[in-house]
């Protein structure tokens, strides 16, 4: 079996479920990693957008920010921003990636601050950016994230991005495309899914050398469990020779961990 | 076939507010014509002048600003760092991917209000501890959006219109943070919340080339620019080379923003710097690494921007200052992936 | 500062349909989600087809199209053609300034509803007797809207949302012929009208150039056709000429139309003859009379029609019934104004 | 004394009225002859617009379409219709020219149907086209037109474009942008403009040769005069010169009165 850390998992197994011939907006760091791995194995044709407008361009590396010139470098296109928004508000953009601070059993997400003043946080994050629009108009969004309570938490700070919101039926109430919502969570400790009735989140499958008590030990809140809970595959030769040495050579995601 | 009107009839609905966030700019369309009919050079003049000019003439202390570009890519850094020169005071800003642009007006401590889509950090580069430090001092007015909100914001705007219906923020804390409302579409009554039409007093944009009238080309992608141009009262336009009206005649279509809604004009080579300029120059990493190290300490900050900003007459002393021709000829090289 | 929240509070409003005119089409956002999701191809593959295959395959009775250039000019000729050719019946048409467009969809008998910015004239040229003859005698199903309104109705759809506030048509009849409601801004107050999003079911638009997964570009101005290639459920492309993917790749921000958008690609040479296509071709002003005066008289009709669309294979045999080549590089030089 | 026929008359008289330094948006015909002749006598730097997204074209000959490949010729730019509405709707743009069948002492235009019943009317005309927006969303229209009783009348069959409605607030009170409105209206017989306050046509010159009886007799309805009325200049040499050489050489427009 081959030595592989956290992060170089976590891209492995998200780029598996990135359907060929789809679309996926993605953000900088693990998710563009995935989505480049993707394409490369086993969804040639995976479309990636970036937010800021780039269309289908033929990454050359990784990009730094998702409006520098490698994000529409030999593109198909070079848009815009509301072109690009505008594009999963209308429904065409299948998946996303999100990353945040905390997270709730519902696929909610903080990225916005912690604390209870909102003038004064205790602590200050980024904000939305565009990960609240693409929670909210993709059709499918998917998280890579380290598990631990600090970040799996029963209540979260701030809900900057919708999850499931309060459980079934409330996106749709509140307004949001129906269909649409949180799909996979991906950790170092597991992958989780969503179920299917009550929206809340449901382990899949355990990696390797993991347990269900250090999943449970790591989240704020309980988990639903597949019955047929399973190992998750670890990374292939395949997938890591290729994240190594042509998505990521200079370990700028994977030397992170 | 199905006639939607036949499921019409005069009704009475609720518009809600659905957040307490501020909204720091007038979002009255009747206004913005007045003073677009009145303010505005339909006047095909010359609009050279000089960043000092313009930053001085143009942007008033309790202005609120909207930046063109992406944080770190094709940002006007020369009027960035004027203002901060000029301690400019209360300035209100749209934080629309807001990350060295931000760090930069923050470090100058120019700014009061924002509009957050996203601040304090740098993509992947990490947080700025000095920006993340003021916002968490409560310094600034905060009030929260969404990238997508503040694109239509200025969308908004750039339709001559006072408001958008959009379908992101719904249901989250971000809307009651927020200052959109509530409604429902007149045709299916599907829930919407309504964005107010985002006119800033003053945009700020670099391009790739421009004529001495202000009509410009940008290359790659454009962002929310197009927009911004619209929806600014005053437009300061800095631009990495000058060119003949003659060149923007030959082809029109290139023609993102025409020269009637520019104020000014400022030829700026490399002017995004450290910022990425497609097909020009890559960002300086190993400068924005610099900066958010200086910020460990307010003494080494202190002098890192007296270095950059304060202690150098211009931009063109900010470009010596980090390695002059030779460090900016490597980020070309950078940027057009050319292997030496 | 004033804050605009101050005035702000939870309120009823009234929402009142503006006019009678029927909407012909669904504006219901969500269910185009649906559609899009479920039937548009993400595959970038080959769409490379005929126009006899994209009409037959593509367009239904009872469809609701719309033309993408402006009248006659960058129209997509050839599948007009075809389409009166097999003799669809009951279409909707967008009548967003549709001129030379109108009239053949009209002489063909095809159209039973119209959304009319504007139809029946042909600008400068004068007026189709044939055109309007059909419309006043009842047999197609009108409502009014503007050129803009029908544009922004495209741009709502574009948006993904069900609808646009606009500024237009307030206080006139043009309004009370529409399917528009009146509302109010939630920030201002003021008055607007809202317009339905217009998802037509299919968009037919000709282009200079495009690869044969559908990335397209074109020269000059748009008119409406980077909001009607984003509205269309299913979208069918002519183009003047096919080009390598790698073409577009060199150019990325010249593709107004990306390739998910694109349902079918047909190369059609001269596709929007006799309308004038930039660059390219001038109109040929002596075709649309001869049409026109055609229409004096409905024998006459009948035999142009017979000689230039059904009683040709394609739309290859009316350029040989019209002139050929020949014709066709007189045309090239007035459109370049190459003085021979 | 020159000689000159109607079309060389108000095109000449319309050129006046065009302010150096603005932007007008225009349509085919005498609105495009008048905005030509101002550029090149009157105000070089007049910025002439089309509708479907032409910009400050150097026209070289009359367009035949708004949308033809002339209006973007060597042009400042090329963009788009709802780049240009929203330029008007933003208020941007200074003038617009727009024809008609009918117009009344409001100034409000019948582009659309004589008759009663719109979905079969005695008559049907394009509609509205852009006239609707450009005469709700610009700060001044003016209309070219012949003058008889026909056309102008008490009450039109169709409001296609509003021009002050039923009078005074009426079109603040239909929401349209306050300010804005018909500003002047100029026939074979006369130059009308609009009062003030209550809102309805006031002759302001008549042109030589033409009489006071002769616009009464027709005109529909009752006419405002301004006190001191004038004689309308009639074309200089200039003008005429320029007109019949350089505007429309092929006499497209002046040679159809």
């Amino acid at each position: 079996m081959m030595e592989y850390n956290n992060m170089e998992l976590m891209i492995c197994l998200a780029s598996r479920y990135l359907e060929d011939d789809s679309i996926v907006v993605v953000g900088t760091g693990a998710p563009c990693a995935a989505a480049m791995l993707a394409q490369k194995i086993y969804s040639p044709r995976l479309m990636i957008m970036f937010e800021a407008g780039g269309i289908g361009p033929l990454l050359p590396s990784m990009p730094i920010s998702v409006g520098d010139s490698r994000t529409f470098y030999r593109a198909l296109g070079a848009s815009s921003m509301p072109d690009i928004m505008e594009t999963c508000q209308r429904g065409l953009v299948d998946y996303t990636f999100l990353g945040g601070a905390q997270i709730d059993c519902y696929g909610n997400i903080n990225s916005t601050m912690i604390g209870d003043n909102h003038q004064a946080p205790k602590v200050r994050f980024p904000g939305s950016g565009g990960a609240n629009d693409l929670g909210s108009l993709c059709w499918k969004t998917m998280m890579i994230t380290p598990q631990d309570k600090r970040r799996f938490t029963e209540k979260i700070d701030f809900i900057t991005t919708p999850g499931y919101l309060t459980g079934p039926g409330a996106r749709e109430e509140a307004g949001l495309p129906p269909g649409s919502g949180p799909y996979k969570v991906i950790t170092n400790l597991c992958v989780i899914g969503f179920d299917d009735q009550i929206k809340k989140m449901k382990v899949e499958s355990i990696h390797p050398g993991r347990t269900r008590e250090e999943i449970i030990e790591n989240t704020g809140f309980e988990l639903l469990w597949v019955d047929e809970l399973e190992e998750s595959e670890p990374p292939r030769k395949e997938e890591l020779d290729i994240l190594r040495n042509e998505v990521d050579p200079y370990r700028y995601i994977i030397g992170r961990e | 076939m199905r006639y939607y009107n036949d499921l019409m009839k005069e009704r009475r609905v609720t518009y809600k507010p659905a957040g307490k966030g501020k909204i720091f700019t007038d979002p009255d369309a009747d206004r913005a014509r007045l003073y677009f009919r009145d303010q505005k050079p339909r006047k095909m003049t010359e609009k050279v002048t000089t960043v000092q000019n313009a930053v001085s003439e143009m942007i008033n202390d309790g202005d609120y600003v909207g930046v063109g570009g992406f944080g770190a890519n094709r940002i006007p850094t020369a009027v960035l760092h004027e203002i901060v020169r000029r301690k400019k005071k209360n300035l209100g800003l749209a934080g629309h991917t807001a990350t060295h642009d931000f760090q930069i007006l923050v470090a100058g401590g120019c700014i009061n209000r924002c509009d957050i889509a996203y601040i304090v950090g740098l993509e992947a580069r990490g947080l700025s501890k000095m920006a993340r430090r003021a916002v968490e001092s409560g310094s600034i007015e905060l009030t929260e959006w969404t990238n997508a909100a503040v694109t239509w914001r200025y969308k908004a705007a750039a339709m001559g219109l006072s408001f958008l219906p959009v379908r992101c923020m719904l249901g989250t804390d971000t809307a009651k943070y927020s200052g959109a409302v509530e409604m429902e579409c007149p045709f299916t009554g599907a829930k919407y919340l309504a964005v107010p039409a985002l006119y800033p007093d003053v945009g700020i944009i670099h391009v790739h080339r421009c004529d001495v009238y202000g009509n410009s080309q940008i290359d790659g992608i454009l962002i929310a620019d197009q927009d911004l141009a619209r929806a600014a009262k005053r437009l300061i336009i800095t631009t990495e080379r000058l060119i003949p009206n003659e060149v923007i005649r030959r082809e029109p279509a290139k023609t993102v923003i025409p020269y009637y809604l520019v104020d000014a004009v400022v030829e700026v080579p490399f002017g995004s710097y450290p910022g990425n300029m497609p097909y020009e120059y890559f960002s300086d990493e190993d400068h924005l690494r610099d900066w958010m190290k200086a910020e460990n300490d307010p003494h080494t900050l202190k002098d890192f921007l007296e270095r950059h900003i304060y202690g150098v007459k211009d931009f063109n002393g900010y470009l010596d200052a980090i390695g002059g021709i030779a460090r900016l000829q490597e980020l070309r090289n950078l940027e057009t992936l050319v292997e030496k």
